[in-house]
């Protein structure tokens, strides 16, 4: 198993023409991925990689079956792209560009959650199940086959944990980017239920941040219905002060939310087990596991 | 994106939020002209781009010409914080009876606007929240159906508000509605909002603040971040679409990486070590050598920067390109600072190649910690 | 509320989408001065709101100034299917070298506004949706969303169109969307729409129906629908928002209500016995005394009806409120017609006595059938 | 039991200082029912018939815990109200006005849907549970407590239906008015599984019209769903034909649907009893109970 993609995924690439979208339409071929259709506008009947190009992505889905979308087009033409592939059907969306304008994921999230699809990003490197497919950008070599989830609202962050896990034997069943945004398509409690349902996942790593609350609503999750082990780390505990959101802001994070010890605190709380850097993580699961 | 007073206003004004009548200096020269159709007493309020301009000596009453040339001349250059004053405005005083809250923010929890009001405002509205909370009223709104006429009923009708005060006040928060939609703001804050002795409602001082991700549509706000004075670096990055983010007045580390996770996980065991950074500085995804090179050249150009750690994991970014920027600045470089650099991911062996034949003080390691420990064994870091 | 082919493309040059040039007249005189700026040859269609026009010899060509004031003059005052045209649309003919077909609808079943569209349009469309339905695209608009770029590019790019038409096509689709919208419609209809010799796409015929419980802010077509000529009882009716039904042209009985669902099932029942309805008259909810009366007074004038079946059930409408109102016609009316009358609900042993006290034919029943069944008995109604 | 409203529904009324809210505020309270609060902007603070009015659906629920609404406010105003009660978080919502303009109607139906709220007209005389309590302008007294749940798209062939029911002594569980408009907030599919799970209901009976799809798609529910006996009128095959919808109705419509024949033939297809008068269904439900 693994979650969200695998050797049945059939992907279409929006934005298969650009620059990054032929790029990694490439090297998700070269990983195995069955990358069934490209869109973009205007380019229909042409090929990539020897994938057909369709002016939209219904037709793309007429033509090819495909059941999930990586969005490869820049910032501002992302929320339409999601539009789109929400609106022809797809239930699965991966959204790649960084800088997408928070007001444009508001209007896609509860569309969304209305259409009852599974958006994940923006500003996020995709999800790749090692072994059966990768849709998005990161750089597979460091990824292995195994049993641990991983979900992180960064990519750097990810890669590095990953790199130390697959150095000491520790492999992945599926590494979620969910992206850095204020409003990501998918957070952590979207994912846990499936990751705690994947006979593969033996143990889930959490790799979130400070700001929001994600990691708040995923602990009282956890302490509910995960029972698989959990490994957390929340970075930013030292980062600049970021935006000043006045009074306002103040008023509504009154209890503290969104800093890092509210965060480690509740995870604490809910048996997670908390690390405080990356090479920690793997400390830890050599331990748990 | 913070906007400073002045600039808040201004688009209260195009929004037909009422404020009181004002002028922006930027020379007391200019008060002659400008100050001619102003009613005494006046207030006058230095823009800045931080907090506590108040108790910091950058508000100031006058009561006559003599006097605003004095506040003036006082306020103007002042330094707050470290921020020079470089821009004065000035208002009518408002004959103020009382003092309410009202904002709109993006709700990271529900994802939506949310509208805060409080019948009770005024810089102890935080004290407010805290020990009356039922004072503070928060609505969230649907965004699929946006800002509907019973929503601000029941928001002035709960809090109590003076019934002859309804109309203007449903005018302001729808109007303050339609601004937060159309600018992209994250946050739009009238505080205080007051009630004069007229019983005309005034936004006496606003905050808003634009989605940084929005300011290509937003031309207006993009032309008035491009006027602000700001840290030159951070300029010079932008041109680039890098992010440099001041971190600590006296760090002498500075942190590069390609995203902003790892760069947050680094500053994060450096502090731990005891040493600080003074930079952060963001590449994004894709850079180029040429790109790389530039990035490089900025954060030392920085005269508080001793040592610069690199920390690459190449995904959209390659290592090669990464380590070819590096060389490229390099070479260009003359002061010699401390380089650890550290490369992972797509074309690796050829990024290490490459770094290796680089002159000068440059450490190559395999991972964050040993990076770490390479800055933690100088001593003119602590 | 169907609007009139002039008037429809009234709205689509409002919306920028292109029509050929033309005008509109209702006398042969204004020719002279109106049609100067048009070139022949030239196309002249009755104005009118019924369909079938072509085959009633509505539709004209003029290749000249003298044949234009022949069709002119022949064809307005003409009677088609018994509506006089009043108004003459003179328009340029185009050079057609292909037909497609577009609409906008509220789809019943989605419920949601359906676009339609076709590469292979004109009359025969209904034939080409029957025959080859993969030729005819249907595709929702969620309404809470919207109409997006996507769906447009995915009709044209799946029907086949050249894409040198693309960026027209996409216009045009785009606008009439806008005015579905914006003009509260039922169905905006494009057909042909057509290719000209010049690959220009041009609407040579439209159709709009906008919805009449929107015509309150719909200001100019209100403004429209009251220039109509229409059976003057129908006018007559609207002045006291009642609905006039003109059933069968030969009817001879009327059926008046308090709901239109009593008076499709009178009329069901009414048919079933052989005879027919002339006219059905909704008084909606909630009417006085006055109203009724003047609701009777409409009906009995129409001299073709001989009998009146007044069937009401008092929900919001009170029995003895309708019983007072047909005394108050019946003392005033001076032709006998049969009235039937039904009355139950609230008040209606009140009812009752008031109608026992007119004087005339006027005959109380219990119930439908039995209404029905008094129908039924007279000879003159069959 | 019973289907919608009951004993324990406490009502709220909008438009409750109109001349039609105050008039059956009292009509209502008169049978019973517990109108609990009602709704007028800008005249919070006052009573009518002893019921507080405030200036909001949300204090309304707030100082009266309210659970539905009727709503008494001019057509123009109707979605307006509607969108209050729903953001309110009532999940019933009873919708009197006629000629609400459809485009309205179209934003009401997705929301209410999206927020799992239902939504009883516009353009419906209301719902009945008789003897339990009413909400509409219905004329309650012919309405008498006994087994028969009853659906209509308009409210004369049910008042007329319900009379001759009555006389016959033939009670109605509850009778619902789903209005007769283009789109209404429920449709017969909408309510037939309520029925069905009702234990007082013994029999439906279905009052439809030419037009629209919704006997059809109630008559493939039934053949599915249904174990109770249906009894099912189809009013207007003689009516006057109404507005043209180009060939666009024509295209949609190319099956039939929307005709008497169709809708009848669906229906008798699903072993539903079909009447031709409004005193034949009352014919028939002797015949079957």
């Amino acid at each position: 198993m693994s979650i969200l993609i695998d050797e049945n995924t059939r992907l279409i690439v929006q934005g298969i023409t650009g620059r990054e979208g032929t790029f990694h339409t490439e090297q998700m071929l070269a990983y195995g991925t069955k990358v069934v259709a490209g869109v973009t506008p205007g380019k229909g009947g042409q090929t990539v990689f020897g994938v057909p190009v369709f002016n939209t992505v219904k037709e793309a889905i007429e033509a090819t079956d495909a059941n999930a979308s990586v969005i490869f087009v820049p910032a501002k033409y992302t929320a339409a792209g999601v539009y789109e592939a929400m609106d022809a059907g797809l239930k699965l969306i991966l959204t790649i560009a960084e800088h997408v304008p928070v007001h444009d994921m508001m209007g896609v999230y509860h569309i969304a959650k209305k259409k009852g699809c599974r958006v994940i990003g923006p500003n996020s490197f995709g999800v790749i199940s090692p072994g059966k497919a990768k849709s998005g950008f990161m750089a597979h070599k460091i990824f292995t086959k195994g049993s641990v989830g991983i979900m992180s609202r960064s990519a750097t962050n990810c890669y590095e944990t990953v790199f130390m896990m697959s150095n000491k034997g520790i492999g992945q069943s599926t590494c979620v980017g969910n992206g850095g945004d204020m409003i990501p398509g998918s957070t952590f409690v979207d994912l846990l239920p499936l990751f705690e349902a994947d006979p593969e996942t033996k143990a889930i790593v959490i790799i979130g941040e400070i700001g929001g609350s994600e990691e708040e609503l995923a602990a009282e999750y956890i302490k509910e219905y995960v029972k698989k082990p959990v490994v957390a780390l929340i970075a930013g505990k030292n980062a600049p002060k970021g935006r000043s959101m006045g009074h306002a802001g103040a008023i509504v994070s009154a209890d503290g939310t969104g800093s890092a010890e509210s965060k480690e605190k509740k995870l604490r709380d809910a048996g997670v087990h908390i690390a405080d850097s990356t090479a920690n993580i793997v400390e830890i699961l050599e331990k748990i596991l | 994106m913070d906007l400073m007073e002045y600039k808040a206003k201004e688009l209260f004004d195009k929004y037909e939020i009422p404020t009181q009548k004002g002028i922006v200096i930027e020379d007391v020269s200019d008060l002659a002209s400008k100050a001619l159709n102003l009613t005494f007493p006046l207030v006058a309020k230095a823009q800045v781009q931080i907090g506590g301009r108040g108790k910091a000596g950058g508000i100031k009453f006058a009561s006559n010409t003599d006097e605003l040339l004095e506040v003036s001349k006082s306020i103007l250059g002042m330094d707050i914080k470290g921020h020079i004053v470089k821009k004065l405005l000035i208002v009518e005083k408002a004959e103020v009876s009382k003092e309410l809250y009202l904002s709109i923010m993006l709700d990271r929890l529900s994802k939506k606007p949310m509208i805060i009001f409080s019948s009770e405002g005024g810089v102890d509205i935080e004290e407010v929240a805290r020990l009356t909370p039922e004072k503070v009223m928060k609505v969230s709104i649907d965004p699929l159906i946006g800002i509907k006429d019973y929503i601000i009923r029941y928001l002035i009708s709960k809090s109590g508000l003076n019934n002859s005060l309804y109309e203007q006040m449903f005018d302001i928060v729808k109007k303050l509605y339609t601004l937060f939609c159309e600018y992209d703001c994250m946050l739009t804050e009238i505080n205080p909002l007051v009630i004069t002795a007229e019983n005309k409602i005034l936004a006496l001082d606003g905050k808003v603040s634009i989605d940084d991700n929005a300011l290509s549509r937003q031309p207006d706000i993009l032309e008035f971040r491009d006027s602000l004075t700001e840290d030159e670096l951070v300029l010079e990055a932008r041109k680039f679409n890098f992010l440099y983010i001041p971190c600590e007045v006296d760090g002498n580390i500075a942190v590069m990486s390609n995203g902003s996770g790892m760069i947050m996980s680094c500053i994060d065991l450096i502090s731990k070590q005891g040493m600080k950074v003074g930079v952060g500085f963001d590449l994004g995804g894709g850079a180029t050598a040429e790109r790389i090179a530039e990035a490089v050249r900025i954060v030392l150009s920085n005269k508080n920067i001793k040592a610069l750690f690199i920390t690459i994991f190449g995904g959209i970014t390659r290592c090669d390109e990464v380590a070819t920027g590096i060389k490229m600045a390099m070479e260009k470089h003359e002061e010699d600072k401390l380089l650890v650099v550290r490369v992972e991911g797509t074309n690796k062996e050829k990024g290490l190649e490459i770094i290796n034949s680089i002159k000068g003080q440059i450490i190559s390691v395999d991972n964050i910690r040993e990076g770490v420990s390479v800055l933690a064994a100088r001593r003119e870091l602590k």
